[in-house]
């Protein structure tokens, strides 16, 4: 979950990090009231680096022209979403542009940091000439002045830049972070630092031990659910997904496309080893999913494709039958087909069965069962909508 | 590494919800579990095994342990593993999601000073089939052979292997090495211990997008592997999540060497067709690339 | 440096360690306005642990009771010092009483966790049940539980105990102190757990990291001075001290107290390694510091013991001839001896002579001297306290 | 161990005040100083030797260094030690004073895990008269001899050091443990190692009151040591300090295994007592004691 830059940027000056001056601007008016001194950038708060291309970063010179552009960049969607506010913060001529980042490397199993003196908006173009330290044992300043090094930095600029590295470290560890980025980092002539952007990524698993940022994160829009909670991934066709795991749920989605069909949404269930929510608890959780899936009006077959060690296949088929039983009698389902492996099949298979629902042990089948009930307009009688009121009414 | 029946096993964590469910089944399996750790359930027995409150008690009360397998809650495990390195117990099969990936590079700091096996995190550990069950694999899904498969996935490693057993070809391990971006073991570890197994005579790497465990195993195989492998890639048609900025896609690709579209499927796929490694379309279609490879070998 | 109760009880409560309901008396009248209903117990906040057997322990009922309480309190010295504040505090009756400390331990080069189920105020008595747990490699919370094993704990308390150790052990290291410790733990039938006092060690080498202590221990009236300011320490004789290094500084005070000298007071000026006090300004030093020591009026006689690697024989005379001549004219000095070794002895032993300070080389002949200023009452004439006014003149 | 004229040494914080102050002495003496690291300085000279940004880059240059003297500020410590252990010494002179003991006991954790040698903190460094100085010894106080020194103080050293010079008694090695609390090496270690080498014929131990080190090495010396020994102990008058409270008593008392009097005056002397080690009244009664034990030796 990344921050917003202005979020960053308060985590920033915590940590003694050197920001500028800035306020944030939640209405057009609110800039009636500017406390920091022109000229001043305003920048829309959203998540791209490359908001500035698109026209959502303006300096402006008096209060006249930074509430016209503040309308405007209220009203200028980027990547599809208008931000939430403004940061106007004071304009800075900086000398050169340096990139510093610290960030979690799964190859090396590592925290390594990461600079450059060719930083600013186009990194993408000059990766190569950012240098790497891995931080092998334990922290401590030296690692910081390895990359400082690294950079080519000489002189006071070898304490200096490493010396806000060092301060981007401890602040990926104390907050649980698994990226900090300064992007640019502006150098003024006389050496002075500056953090002009900045990039902080939150780590969800450890939100639950850093209270601070989980509020920060919750007053997020696109926030995630909390680390247990049963998150719908909205996608663009006709058929939804509940399905137990991220590699199998990954695995079925490819194969529907693969059968030309089209994935409406998804919900993961989980694998068998959250603590948070163990197999006990599963029953509950796919009455949850299907009920959040099948809100999308867009679904008209839901695949339930569910494989655990916990669970067995007749205790999922009845949270299917009685997650039917309840919702079919207040609203309109789509059609389900279930696909289950393991222990006690042949009575789950028994027990859906007997209220219309089809059940497959082969994934391949189930699939192709499914993408057949959203191409096909003519549905077969079993499977139409309203079945489910068989049960309800028996 | 000693995987076997004549190893001993502990679980720390005996008596949350998890630990108390994988337990039996482990037992039911054949797995030599000897002991629990739980704090403040000392002197207790759980499913016949006694429980201690520190594992160097067990250790003291039953002698040196091969394996721990941990159920603690995330915020825990870091402790666990210490204290089971602390215990000269060098083998970790870390079954818990949602660890703090620094928790993770800390206790991976101290496995790798000391020289232990760390298996995960989030991971449904291993089972050896007709064995020996180190975590929560569903074991009828199972069935002994000469197959080894190693996952970063935790059901759809479940459904692999049960393809596999329903077409006759058992398995001599399946390795879930896990989902987190930060973990113990690599493929590439396994890829070694499993070339040098003389149970296993071809493999099967079962990847997902993300990271770039699956381009380095690729270029391992083709630069040190004999036995056959075949692959397949979960993830071809995911919706693309979050990128973790620059520095992300940098790290990545600086280290593997390569374009920074690491992690994506497509680069994946591109290294297993530089490799040479036959990649299957579906999982149903693996155990028919495994009996061609077992042909051909 | 040690904290008062309270202060440590305030980094107790910061740290989640539980403490009773508490409130500072810094006046018997504030008891009118007390927030901690009765039962209360008021404590003398001086720096003992065996206060309460001399009377600065009080348990009261009502508001005239606590007022009457905390007069006698205030106008106790124990062991020679009043207390500035008093704390009143909700009266607790444990269960049981445990022992629990962190402290470094200079043998092991570790922390060491301490524990006890026989805690309380015998303690000294039952040093022998005292258990220990040495923190080898980077603290984890098992070594809290090894602790409270090793305790003979049980059950629920293994974690309750050992969830107080850690977070003794986490204060310790966030406010680099050297010791901290809570005796008695109560423990309640029920199994609760509170602090009922606490002693906390500041280690003044780290005050200048750690500011918010800095600011505590500023308040506290006998506190040392800064790492590097100069420290007078009185004692009871008629010798001043000034010496170079804490070895020599005891070894001096040592051979005075053989040749039946009696030492009035000492400052170490420190030796040659401290950063913030290199040799390079020894020689302001010198002068501060026999400024500090004939402001005694029971200084009969002044030894001048400097060895240093830094600083010339020269030198050193140079500072003392210079501050014989600024202060002799303001104001009666006692006579000064003065011990030199090292470079340019005989230039130093000229240019004191010429002043009549007499320069020796053998620390015994120096101390020899000294103590006959001071034990023979008749003076010699050269050495009588005016002679320095011959340089003032000159 | 190598503490000769053939070894390379390094100056870490060269250009602080104590660094730029004592780094002449020690060229004067004939020390191998090859290179000074102070952050910012690379390319720099001083006093003709020259100066890196890191250690790192000096070993690079020069190749593997023996020694590093460390005169960084109190607070700077802790990272340079770790700095010159990632270089790959294993060797380091501790001269600053003011560590705070936490950072002490951090950096000694790194130091016994990769078998280095710490000496200090808060030490006047080591002096091999007539060959090398590595700290802030007065050379002039010191002369090549069979004397074997070892103390916590710094000054005292000195005044002991020239006692010895003046009686004809030349000194082997003199080395200065430091006077923290918490300290790299403990006499017990330079007892083991002077006991070892054929230069040294007779050792001085020069104590202060506090902590147990005075103790836990007349053990030593009773148990395990051949070459006499001189004992010296500074403040038997000195005024009690503020106590460490119960944990302090207590820890020392309990690893010691002695009374729970230790640390004072009288602890120590009883030790040596025990030990049938001589103890000096005053620093200029050590030669003669020294020159008994050279008699009976």
């Amino acid at each position: 979950m990344d921050l917003l830059e202005y979020q960053a940027k308060e985590l920033f000056h915590q940590m003694g990090i050197p920001v500028l001056p800035s306020q944030r601007i939640h209405h057009p008016t609110d800039l009636k009231g500017l406390r920091v001194p022109f000229p001043v950038v305003l920048k829309s708060q959203v998540y791209t680096g490359a908001r500035g291309k698109m026209g959502g970063i303006k300096f402006v010179e008096n209060t006249i022209d930074a509430i016209a552009a503040a309308q405007a960049i209220f009203h200028l969607p980027i990547l599809g979403k208008y931000p939430k506010v403004l940061l106007a913060e004071a304009k800075y001529n900086p000398d050169r542009e340096f990139y510093l980042a610290v960030a979690l490397d799964g190859s090396t199993r590592r925290p390594v940091l990461l600079g450059s003196q060719q930083g600013g908006v186009d990194i993408e173009s000059k990766l190569d000439q950012i240098q790497q330290v891995v931080v092998e044992q334990e922290f401590s300043s030296f690692y910081a002045r390895r990359l400082a090094i690294k950079m080519g930095l000489k002189g006071s600029l070898i304490c200096s830049v490493s010396s806000i590295v060092e301060k981007m470290y401890r602040l990926l560890v104390a907050r649980d972070l698994d990226l900090v980025e300064i992007n640019p980092l502006a150098v003024s002539s006389s050496g002075e630092l500056m953090a002009l952007d900045g990039k902080v990524t939150v780590n969800d698993a450890a939100l639950g031990r850093q209270s601070d940022l989980a509020t920060l994160v919750a007053s997020i829009p696109t926030a995630p659910p909390a680390a247990c909670g049963l998150s719908l991934v909205p996608l663009q066709g006709t058929i939804g997904v509940l399905c137990s795991g991220a590699g199998l749920t990954m695995a079925t989605l490819d194969l529907i496309a693969k059968s030309k069909g089209k994935a409406a949404n998804f919900v993961d269930l989980g694998g068998d080893y959250r603590h948070c929510c163990p197999p006990a608890i599963l029953q509950d959780r796919i009455r949850q999913g299907l009920d959040l899936i099948t809100q999308d009006k867009s679904v008209k077959a839901v695949l339930v494709n569910i494989v655990s060690n916990g669970v067995s296949c007749l205790q999922v088929a009845e949270a299917i039958a009685s997650f039917l039983k309840w919702e079919a009698a207040h609203r309109h389902l789509p059609p389900l087909v279930v696909r289950l492996v393991g222990e006690q099949f042949h009575s789950a298979r028994g027990l859906l069965a007997a209220i219309n629902v089809p059940v497959f042990e082969s994934l391949d089948e189930s699939i192709s069962h499914t993408v057949s009930l959203t191409t096909a307009t003519p549905a077969l009688p079993r499977e139409k909508p309203k079945t489910p009121l068989v049960l309800a009414s028996a | 590494m000693n995987f076997t029946v004549n190893s001993k096993v502990l679980v720390q964590g005996a008596t949350e919800p998890l630990g108390a469910m994988y337990v039996p089944l482990m037992q039911a399996y054949g797995t030599p579990v000897v002991a629990g750790v739980s704090p403040g359930y000392g002197g207790q027995a759980l499913d016949g095994i006694p429980l201690y409150d520190l594992v160097e008690q067990a250790v003291e009360q039953l002698g040196p342990i091969d394996t721990t397998i941990i159920f603690v809650p995330p915020y825990e495990v870091l402790d666990a593993v210490l204290e089971a390195i602390a215990a000269e117990i060098h083998q970790v099969i870390l079954i818990t999601e949602g660890v703090p990936p620094l928790d993770t590079v800390q206790l991976l700091r101290e496995a790798e000073a000391t020289e232990t096996l760390v298996v995960g995190p989030n991971t449904p550990g291993i089972i050896v089939p007709g064995q020996v069950l180190l975590g929560t694999h569903p074991p009828t899904f199972y069935t002994p052979g000469p197959v080894g498969v190693l996952s970063r996935s935790g059901t759809l490693t479940y459904e692999v292997g049960l393809e596999l057993t329903r077409a006759g070809l058992g398995q001599s391990i399946v390795v879930g090495i896990g989902g987190d971006r930060i973990l113990g073991s690599s493929f590439q570890q396994w890829l070694q211990i499993l070339e040098e197994d003389d149970a296993t005579e071809v493999i099967v790497l079962v990847g997902e997008i993300g990271g770039d465990n699956e381009e380095r195993a690729a270029r391992y195989i083709a630069e040190a592997l004999d036995k056959p492998v075949v692959a397949y890639i979960a993830g071809r048609t995911a919706p693309k999540g979050q990128p973790l900025g620059h520095a992300g896609a940098i790290v990545a690709s600086r280290i593997a060497g390569v374009g920074s579209d690491i992690g994506t499927a497509e680069s994946k796929l591109a290294a297993f067709k530089r490799a040479k490694i036959p990649v299957a379309d579906r999982p149903s279609q693996i155990p028919q690339l495994v009996q061609r490879a077992l042909a051909q070998g």
